[in-house]
């Protein structure tokens, strides 16, 4: 990949993620924060990749592996903790507009 | 291209895709939980798409594996657990730690891809080692702020750490000034090849976010969490720039914008701006020394059977629920004593101020929780012409989202806030353990109004007590 | 540029379209249409490319040439049109909202 | 990347993301205006970044410059001529002939492409032929659909070419099959390197633009105009991969999606999916044996004089402008009219439906060229419920939307289809020259109604005698 390639890239997806949420109403704040939230641990690619492509032996192969930790404790955990939050709006989902 | 490249090439678009339809479904009540699963599921087919593609080329050596499955049981493990056992109430603190931990991980990954370089064996006329140690060095200096900033908002959150009153002093600024200055010197030091002030980089960033989080009010702290979300983002994108990956650039472009957006959408709801959270300092702090600490010279205190009594005989009865209820975990008693209500035709509705409690919809979520059905919620705009045609409304554990002064005292640093209009209600009660202020530290005038009666007294317990008393006078009981 | 990278700015592209419109009022369908066609006159841009790297002589010359004049003959004419309409719109424009 | 790259690349991010703010800004009536301007501003600095980057890296041969500036010479002076002299009326011709130009030039550029490649010296690593193939075919598949059929819209929007009754058989599916399926072998031949069956591509898809529009209906012909521009977005999209340009790419594939939103918002107002506005055929031909065909009993007609006399003692009038009045380029009358009748203290609001005229919107450009203030144009939803209390609606040279069979009738082609309400006031004049059907081709209840007189002629003649009627009885003179 050339750099410039990566720039567009970073450009499109920035112009993308500010018009992907519109008017958000105020219930769903919290939940959408700690979905996004959940989202930015996507560095756990970045975490896996260095393990990887560790050497044997290697150091690298414990920061990766904490990195991972940290990345997957972001993701799981954000992922359920909204899911948790939403699972309660959604419980009457019939009469949700009167 | 050869076969794995397609493969994996189809599979980020597809996550790419998936993440947007996720990101953009977040956003709207009716979709918001379909969208998390699908943003979950996302996330899951990049790693399949990673692991397959790495197999498939290179192979994935025995150790690797064995590290891999060590990292990942235990991070979602224990996010798991927290995930389910951590009380509604304590939501922002859990966002704050999660996001903490998202940022300390592209912190490691990227001391790791330093300190043991391990993409130079890419592709052949791959990034330039200079891009490379840019994109390491901007990761390492978002992930820390985004880190020691998340785990000082969490703490404060949780009550661990107030706001020290030497944090209010201008000179915050110059200190933080030196950090910055600091970091930016250490970061041209790492891309000019001087690796030992990794270190430092690390250090600074540290402080930084440590000295820029620690003036700021707890009422501000979900601006900042969700402002820390958007540099997580930042911090993945440069992660992706370290590892060749479109994908984490687009993923994480996409999390740092929408949060910028969201941030943005939040000040708004709380009549602040971005800037004055940030360098504003708290809003208390700044306050007590003027309206703060007026004096209340009418104060009607009232017993917990006056006020069933008075339910008793309303028509319709609003509830304004606020942060005293969150700490008083009272949502299911609350739930209880509007059942009875409503089981004596009494028409019961919850009104909802976009920043009671502490983070903006935080009182939809405990309210659900207690199984309060969705359409007695009323947001702010929808329930405010309501009040004079409303007989009881029942203030339990609010105090600044009630307080008429937004409205009325130019002087107020409250001014401009929109509050719910509470007072033009027949009779108000307000629940509360004492006269103390609410986050703002303000005087509210409500609790001077003649209409406005105080019952003393933890949340939790009043209701309990007024739940006898309903059932006393035969309430709910046909 | 790798293929792919252009695929990524493709889908990228797409997607952020897809969002950019969003609620059009009726009044704006018709400037709206034309302005976007406006837009798709971009061609141009392959249009000079294909002149600049023709060979001395050659027919691309020609064909650039008339392709360009197509797509100019889009563009310039498409965001004057474009424009025309919007300037009666905007004529008065204090009392827009009653 | 050295300078002249990293310069052409910042302008064409630039460009991007105004061309984004562009399409984002055209789509409020707020910032359409500017946002037109920054979109015309972006386009040219994309210009000037592609000729400064030749520039300053291979030059440009002066024989290059001659044919650059004879081409855009002629095209913009020309373009320039047509968008300043069009009237307003014969807009959607207009919008059509631009994209079917569109279409043309992204043909002729992957012909030149395909016959004298110049894009193999590029990079180093660069595009494979397979892509640089496959591109190029899109390019002149796409190009040509757009190309002929476009330009078959704009014939029949210009009433050169009328629906022939044959074409609405339902063997013409068949034919397009053949024409589509000819253009596929075509397309596979070309990218297998059979040269020379590169024009068998261009007839075939030719044909196949002309194939599938001639049979839709003029009524459907925006939203096809709509789509055919979306189409345009993809060819430039595709000349993107030929000439290696994300810019091209990028705005391609924006207009592209765009196109297709704005095509599926106008199906909705039309009340029509696309699919049946593609495959379905005209929907006066359908219909022409249904209901299209019945009597009228008992038509009221009436003079001039007597329209004047109600308008003269209404309180609250209601114009109903339709295609009618744009053909008859009444508007500036219309506007006299109305003058008089305000003069005089009577309200005057104009009900605009979304599809009145020959194109959405249309109907708004045209009164705000006759100077009528925007906050007298009034939506249907928004005028719909004040029907009931109105003196008088004039309906001029509209029919389908007015017709009640949309909302009673269920056998009716046009049920469910938003109308105005108009038979809801007291009194209504239909300013029309004969019994004529509407574009749909279906009888309008409406004319049989009690309270409805017909004035018969055309628009234009009819509102000059109203203006001297009114002058006669002293409206508008005080
Ligand atoms: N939602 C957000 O995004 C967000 C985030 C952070 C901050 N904020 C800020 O937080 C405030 C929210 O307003 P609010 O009206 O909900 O709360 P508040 O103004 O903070 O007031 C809470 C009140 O609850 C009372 N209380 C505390 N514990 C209690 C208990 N166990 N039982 C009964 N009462 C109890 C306290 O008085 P006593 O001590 O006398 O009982 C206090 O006056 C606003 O200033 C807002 O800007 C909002
Ligand atoms: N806006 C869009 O996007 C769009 C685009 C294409 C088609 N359409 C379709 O077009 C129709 C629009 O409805 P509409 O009510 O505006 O028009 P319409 O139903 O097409 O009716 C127009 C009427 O105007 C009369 N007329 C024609 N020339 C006239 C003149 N010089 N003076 C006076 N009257 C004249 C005709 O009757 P006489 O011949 O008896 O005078 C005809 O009945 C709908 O069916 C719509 O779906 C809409």
């Amino acid at each position: 990949m050339n750099f410039d390639s990566l720039l567009w890239v970073l450009l499109l997806g920035s112009l993308l993620g500010l018009e992907l949420i519109g008017k958000v109403p105020p219930t769903l704040h919290t939940p959408l924060m700690s979905g996004a939230n959940a989202i930015s641990g996507i560095t756990m690619l970045a975490a896996l990749t260095a393990i990887i492509k560790a050497e044997p032996n290697s150091p690298l192969l414990i920061i990766g592996s904490i990195s991972l930790g940290f990345a997957l404790f972001n993701v799981v955990g954000g992922f359920f903790v909204t899911d948790r939050m939403l699972a309660m709006f959604s419980r009457k989902p019939t009469k949700k507009n009167k | 291209m050869n076969l794995p490249d397609i493969i994996k090439f189809v599979i980020d678009l597809l996550a790419v895709l998936l993440l947007a339809l996720g990101i953009k479904g977040l956003s709207k009540v009716r979709s918001a939980r379909e969208a998390n699963i699908l943003a979950a599921f996302a996330m899951l087919l990049s790693v399949v798409g990673l692991l397959s593609y790495y197999l498939g080329t290179s192979g994935i050596p025995t150790q690797s594996w064995v590290w891999i499955i060590v990292g990942s049981l235990v991070g979602s493990l224990l996010g798991t657990l927290l995930a389910k056992k951590v009380p509604m109430t304590s939501m922002p603190e859990t966002v704050a730690l999660f996001n903490g931990f998202g940022g300390m991980s592209s912190l490691l990954v990227a001391i790791g891809a330093f300190l043991f370089p391990f993409n130079e064996g890419a592709k052949a006329g791959s990034l330039e080692p200079f891009i490379n140690d840019v994109s390491i060095s901007v990761s390492i200096f978002v992930g820390a702020i985004t880190f020691s900033g998340s785990i000082v908002a969490m703490a404060k959150l949780q009550g661990w750490l107030s706001t020290p009153g030497w944090t209010q002093v201008k000179a915050r600024h110059f200190v933080n000034i030196v950090f910055g200055v600091t970091s930016l010197l250490a970061f041209t030091y790492l891309i000019s090849g001087n690796i030992s002030s990794i270190w430092l980089l690390v250090i600074a960033s540290t402080l930084l976010g440590i000295g820029v989080t620690l003036p700021i009010g707890g009422a501000d702290m979900p601006v900042v969490i969700s402002l820390l979300n958007s540099y997580s983002g930042i911090a993945a994108a440069a992660a992706g720039f370290v590892v060749d990956s479109q994908l984490l650039i687009v993923a994480g472009a996409m999390v740092g914008a929408a949060g910028l957006i969201l941030t943005q959408v939040m000040c708004k709801g709380m009549n602040r701006s971005l800037i004055s959270v940030l360098f504003g300092g708290s809003l208390s702090s700044q306050t007590t020394t003027s309206s703060g600490s007026g004096e209340y010279v009418n104060i009607t205190s009232c017993s917990v059977e006056e006020c069933a009594l008075t339910l008793e005989a309303a028509n319709r009865v609003i509830v304004v629920p606020g942060y005293g209820l969150a700490v008083a975990q009272a949502q299911h008693t609350l739930r209880e004593v509007t059942k009875k209500l409503e089981q004596n035709g009494i028409e019961v509705v919850y009104a909802i101020h976009p920043v009671a409690g502490r983070m903006p919809g935080h009182m939809n979520v405990l309210l659900a929780e207690a199984d309060v059905p969705y359409e007695q919620l009323k947001e702010m705009d929808a329930v405010n012409p309501e009040f004079p045609a409303t007989d009881v409304v029942l203030v339990l554990g609010a105090n600044d989202v009630v307080n008429p002064q937004a409205k009325n005292d130019k002087s107020s640093p409250l001014y401009g806030m929109p509050v719910l209009d509470v007072q033009e209600a027949r009779t108000v009660f307000v629940i509360k353990r004492g006269m103390s202020a609410g986050y703002s530290g303000i005087k509210n005038d409500l609790f001077d109004l003649p209409n406005t009666s105080m019952v003393f007294g933890d949340a939790k317990k009043v209701l309990s007590e007024l739940i006898g008393e309903l059932k006393d006078l035969g309430v709910g009981e046909k």
